[in-house]
């Protein structure tokens, strides 16, 4: 077989084109994209939609242009509309909040850790949980009144399910190895709970506050459906309600960027807490 | 004015038995859940007049967005007191055992008096309401003051609330964009949008409800809670008395059978304005009608209720002396005079 | 001192609802100071054993025991896995410290015995860093010391260097027999490696499958440390072929099993 | 050392104390509950609930009890009312989901395939995301009437969304080892898709599916805010305005079953598709 | 024909924005039917090198090629990796007909070639079980046959069996040797484990880490078949221990990396 190989190498030194390189064959995959690319696509479709807002293909109020929207921003920040919008649908945010996170990962722990409260309250759980919180809205004035409670038991509600879900798969989920090594190493039941299964289940829990925020946004416009003079959501339906469809969009604009910074300083916080990630 | 009615009041011989009246009343917080429509003008007024602190009565305003909530609210007793639509939704929750009072008028259609229309796309072919057999309505929800209204004409002409197809736009603004953007044959608009849809051009009205039908369509009403506070009750339908006859005086009063500005018109129409966030010659085309001295048509509640449960959007039938409760007013008329 | 297992039996019930024997019959003791190795063809039951023996697991008959340990008191185990078991939240000296942090240890105690372990396995400097920031063969080090640093009347190991690559590995066996050679604790370790089981036991216990049994317990007659001598490989090798013979059969079919 | 243990050995046979037994002690990880307890749950609230409504603590109006509300439904469905709404609302569900799943899979493909689509659309994407549709309700009015074509666009927007951005997360995640053996084997760019990327991303996809399958249920309701006569949804808002609590609740139940059946659809056919899982 | 790999050099950019070097100065042939180990310790770029023999990643400078390859044809490659990279939604025969597909072989040639390879690893009967299904083993003889039913100009294999355990990778190994006889491709094969090396190689390429350089080559002058038995037991461990002495230093050092 040496001799084969041989004979084949001194055929293809003479003739020479025997002689075939390799190329990587999935350079495709590695393939970039220039940075300002993304940038590009933002600023594209917004020029593009300033370029037919102001050739009035479709009409403002069909379609607002985003400088006619950034205008209307801009004054009705200066009025001092935006700030105290924001302000108060951010104290309606927090507190629903904080009461949904709260008792999301209270249950979701119990949940998690007693088998009785898991069999008989988890069905329960699954069975609320799709249920649209817009079509209880009658239900949430007759229980509830007009005031800030319903408010934040709306958006509460929406950042209690993903919560609470997601603690108790976060429970469920810890490594049972990490259970037995805390266990041979003398760890008692609540010594378990507070040193492996808390912060084994940390990221999950983290994941649940994440999709938390943006529920929170999206149901802050229903709980403002009630009796709400204030609030970013109020100020979406009140100028959807006259129509003026340039401050409208200003309501979203603002949604979207809450959105933006919830996220962040969620994920800024899940750094500092969770430095071994 | 103001001095002279204070006195009156305190002076009040009416109901010697409660002692809140011999006594300086202490001043009494009450949330009132209201609209911004002009049917609310005597509640403006007594408000904005100071007629409520005259009474001691430290009145809250509570602004809504839609008519069922302020009437989910006084039912509840989340508020005191509701400018309440008598819609499908009032009726059933005291079906269901929910206890709350109609105390006064609010607001009625009245011949003579154009508030709410049928309204058609500008260049809509019909000329009269049998023409609108099998053609989309546009209203805000099944039940409503506007469904009922529309119903109602169409019995009167020969049909029935199935000869047209009900199209629930779930807001006022849904139904005018309706008609506007001519989705719709027509629909039900009360004003000032009934003048809008004029002057902008979009709109055209086929005919005035008030010309068609009676119909009671908004009341005051007391939560069970709060009617309980008799004496505040009565000191209330006082305040409010006075602010609707200030209205009705100013802008309702007729001469030789045609509306005619009265004293104090600039006035109110600048509250209406300030309350209602509506331009003023908007505002000036049309005022709601009320009773002046708040009445309420009994029989035609009575005939609302029949028309519902035939309708089955009420789950039983009731009796108006369950929630309909007029000795306050009486009450507070006695004191005030005519 | 010495552990005793006595006629330990153990079923499960696995996922078509029938019955499967994985232990049977399995009686031993551990010496005090012995290194014991487990043997045997993938599912035989060797980490079922060694669960049972450290208490995460309960036999489905026969008992295992402690006996003549001092004061009476309850026998201190700790464990080292294949899986890297540190807790990832804690840097290497919270994770060493864990056992003793348990065992109610004063806070020198702990400071004192975490950084005497983490020099013994060669972690000095590493002490802050978090489990996912080392390498394997670092990571297993500080499982090692943590086990280490509870002093355990009885050491367990399953198949702890079987994720590392081959050269780590050979480090770490050597590592592991000084290590041992310093503390003299009882083991009971598990491994498929039958030349590591060789290198570093006092007796191998072979294992067949279904059910699982014990096929023969072997002494390894040769000097505790610097078995890889030039001097004593054909002994080695011939222990290692008597073990590969004994079980040779029994993998070749576990091969041919799904999962 | 052999000394050793053999005079302990003989000390513990004959004083026995020193004899220790290992029990588990991680039992109590594999402690199971009775079946009957996770019915158990939910019929204990249902029974709670249904004595509370009927020693009439909790007026009907704001609780109605569940026997009140079978015998709605019941009722409801004897007239036909049931069927005819579930029918319209399946009609707008499927063809808003169909549109949502097709044009989020298909654009969740380019972004994935193509890296200039990807930085071009990907953060447009990502800002569009997070609004709430039901701020949009009134430009939906305004851009597409009052018809079927809103409210096939609201649900479909709200299935869109998830199955774009797992789908493109599925390709994304396509193991590079698998990429790397396919190429070696000889396969080109579209075989490569084709053959390796889809089939990895299929997964991914299908939980995309099932999160779009709760997010259309949930947007059927603000769907049928336009105009609707009928439909779940219209239902719902209709005893909501009419305050008939009990055949409200009668559609919110209808809502979660449907939520159930779609999920359930959803994994058999998983099952079905990715035997391989 | 034989590969050339001439003065192969790759550099990459960290995580810290720093250029490595993983390797430098790479020159070596594969001969026709020849089988080529690399070893060297964890990190010295026996993967990347792999990679770009095989046309998964471009060298920095210096160039791969194939010489005298018959009818100036695009070269066949096949690959099997350590990570089980069969198709996880092909069954074990379209894994295996994957290559022949993908090369426009007809239905009746992939047939037959499929039914041939897959009785060659012994993996009959298992034609339509999908890779989950199967033991660690299985799908390594799964992603062999896949490999060899190509009928490759080279085969590259990266660890094939150290996810295996120790006795599953012996019976690995002398099946590998097996069928590696009765088909006789060239070959480059990397592992970390010495003994493997020792056992399969034509000539064993020895690299050191940073920068990844061949410290040696070493020609096994042993037959192909049978060098685990007694008579060449010593030669076979001189091997052994020349490899060991070269990478032990390196080893240490890369056990000693954060990963
Ligand atoms: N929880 C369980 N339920 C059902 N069967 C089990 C369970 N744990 C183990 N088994 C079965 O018991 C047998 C022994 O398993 P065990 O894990 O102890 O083997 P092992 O020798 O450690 O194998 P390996 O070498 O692969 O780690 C196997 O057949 C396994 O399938
Ligand atoms: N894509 C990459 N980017 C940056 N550095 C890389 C990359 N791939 C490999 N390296 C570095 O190049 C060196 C060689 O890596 P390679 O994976 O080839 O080593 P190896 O010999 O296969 O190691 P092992 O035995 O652990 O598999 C390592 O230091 C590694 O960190
Ligand atoms: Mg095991
Ligand atoms: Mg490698």
């Amino acid at each position: 077989m040496e001799q084969g190989s041989t004979n084949v190498n001194i055929v293809s030194r003479t003739v020479q084109p025997q002689r075939q390189t390799i190329r990587n064959r999935v350079a495709f995959l590695e393939k970039r994209t220039p940075v300002y690319a993304s940038v590009l696509g933002v600023l594209g479709i917004l020029t593009l939609w300033e370029g037919l807002a102001r050739i009035q293909v479709i009409p403002p109020l069909f379609l607002p242009s985003p400088s006619a929207i950034l205008a209307a921003g801009w004054q009705m920040v200066t009025t001092g509309e935006v700030t105290d919008n924001i302000l108060t649908s951010l104290m309606r945010i927090g507190t629903g909040y904080a009461i949904g996170a709260v008792a999301g990962i209270v249950i979701g722990l119990l949940l998690g850790f007693f088998r009785w409260v898991d069999s008989v309250l988890t069905p329960v759980i699954y069975s609320i949980y799709p249920i649209p919180k817009i079509a209880l809205l009658p239900l949430f004035i007759l229980w509830l009144g007009i005031g800030e409670l319903p408010k934040f038991t709306i958006i509460a509600l929406g950042v209690f399910f993903p919560v609470v879900i997601n603690t108790y798969a976060g429970v469920k989920q810890v490594d049972p190895i990490l259970l037995k090594a805390a266990v041979t190493f003398g760890s008692k039941y609540f010594s378990v709970i507070r040193k492996v299964i808390l912060p084994a289940a940390l990221p999950t829990i983290f994941a649940g506050l994440k999709l938390a925020a943006g529920n929170s946004l999206l149901l802050l416009v229903s709980a403002e459906m009630i009796a709400a003079e204030k609030g970013v959501g109020s100020m979406i339906l009140h100028y959807g309600n006259l129509m003026m469809t340039t401050n409208l969009m200003v309501g979203v604009l603002i949604l979207s960027m809450l959105g933006l910074l919830f996220n962040r300083s969620l994920e800024w916080l899940e750094r500092k807490l969770l430095p071994w990630k | 004015g103001k001095s002279a009615e204070k006195q009156g009041n305190s002076a009040e011989p009416a109901n010697p038995s409660e002692p809140a009246n011999t006594k300086p009343a202490e001043s009494k917080s009450v949330s009132l859940a209201l609209l911004k429509f002009t049917s609310n003008a005597p509640l403006f007024i007594a408000y904005e007049k100071g007629f409520f602190k005259d009474e001691h009565l430290d009145v809250e305003l509570k602004w809504f967005d839609s008519a069922n909530a302020v009437n989910v609210a006084v039912a509840s007793s989340s508020v005191d007191i509701a400018a309440a639509g008598l819609t499908a939704d009032f009726y059933n929750m005291i079906a269901q055992g929910q206890k709350m009072f109609l105390v006064a008028d609010k607001g009625r259609e009245e011949k003579g008096y154009a508030y709410s229309a049928l309204v058609l796309p500008n260049d809509s072919p019909y000329k009269s309401v049998e023409e609108l057999k099998g053609k989309k309505a546009a209203i805000t929800t099944i039940g409503s003051t506007n469904h009922y209204s529309i119903a109602r004409i169409l019995e009167n002409h020969g049909m029935s609330s199935k000869d047209v197809q009900w199209t629930p736009m779930n807001s006022v603004s849904g139904v005018v964009d309706a008609i506007k953007g001519k989705r719709v044959d027509f629909g039900f608009i009360s004003e000032p949008n009934v003048t809008k849809a004029v002057d902008e051009g979009f709109g055209k009205t086929l005919t005035w409800i008030s010309d068609e039908i009676k119909f009671q369509s908004s009341a005051l009403v007391f939560s069970s809670k709060f009617i309980s506070d008799r004496d505040a009750s009565v000191r209330f339908l006082k305040a409010y008395l006075k602010g609707l006859r200030y209205y009705y005086d100013a802008a309702l009063t007729k001469k030789d059978g045609k509306l005619a500005q009265g004293p104090n018109f600039d006035e109110v129409l600048k509250i209406i304005t300030k309350y209602t966030g509506q331009p003023e010659d908007v505002i000036k085309k049309s005022f709601p009608f009320i009773d002046r001295n708040g009445k309420p048509d009994i029989d035609d509640l009575k005939e609302q209720i029949a028309w519902y449960a035939k309708e089955k959007l009420i789950v039983k039938t009731l009796e108006v002396d369950d929630f309909v409760d007029t000795t306050l007013l009486d009450e507070a008329l006695k004191a005030a005079g005519n | 001192m010495r552990i005793v297992v006595e006629n330990v039996r153990k079923q499960f019930i696995d996922t078509n609802k029938r019955e499967i024997t994985a232990l049977k019959d399995i009686n031993f003791t551990i010496a005090a100071q012995e290194f014991v190795v487990l043997v045997g063809p993938s599912g035989c039951g060797k980490s079922t054993l060694l669960n049972i023996v450290g208490g995460l697991l309960s036999p489905s008959s026969g008992e295992v025991s402690f006996e003549g340990l001092q004061g009476n008191k309850e026998p201190k185990l700790a464990i080292v896995f294949q899986e890297i078991a540190l807790f990832p939240w804690r840097t290497v000296y919270e994770n060493v410290i864990f056992g003793l942090e348990e065992q109610g240890a004063s806070k020198e105690e702990q400071q004192e015995k975490g950084r005497h372990y983490i020099e013994m396995v060669g972690l000095t400097g590493f002490e802050s860093a978090y489990p996912k920031q080392l390498s394997g063969g670092m990571r297993q080090r500080a499982g090692i010391a943590r086990a280490l640093a509870v002093e355990p009347d009885l050491l367990l190991m399953d198949e702890p260097f079987s994720a590392l690559d081959a050269q780590t590995r050979t480090i770490m066996q050597e590592e592991l027999l000084a290590i041992w050679n310093r503390t003299r604790l009882s083991t009971l370790y598990v491994t498929h490696n039958i030349e590591e089981a060789v290198y570093l036991a006092d007796r191998v216990i072979v294992m067949s499958r279904r059910p699982g049994e014990i096929k023969n317990i072997i002494r390894i007659d040769l000097p505790k440390i610097g078995r890889n001598q030039e001097e004593y490989r054909l002994v080695f090798e011939r222990y290692v072929d008597e073990i590969w013979q004994l079980i040779r059969h029994d993998a070749q079919e576990a091969l041919k099993e799904g999962d």
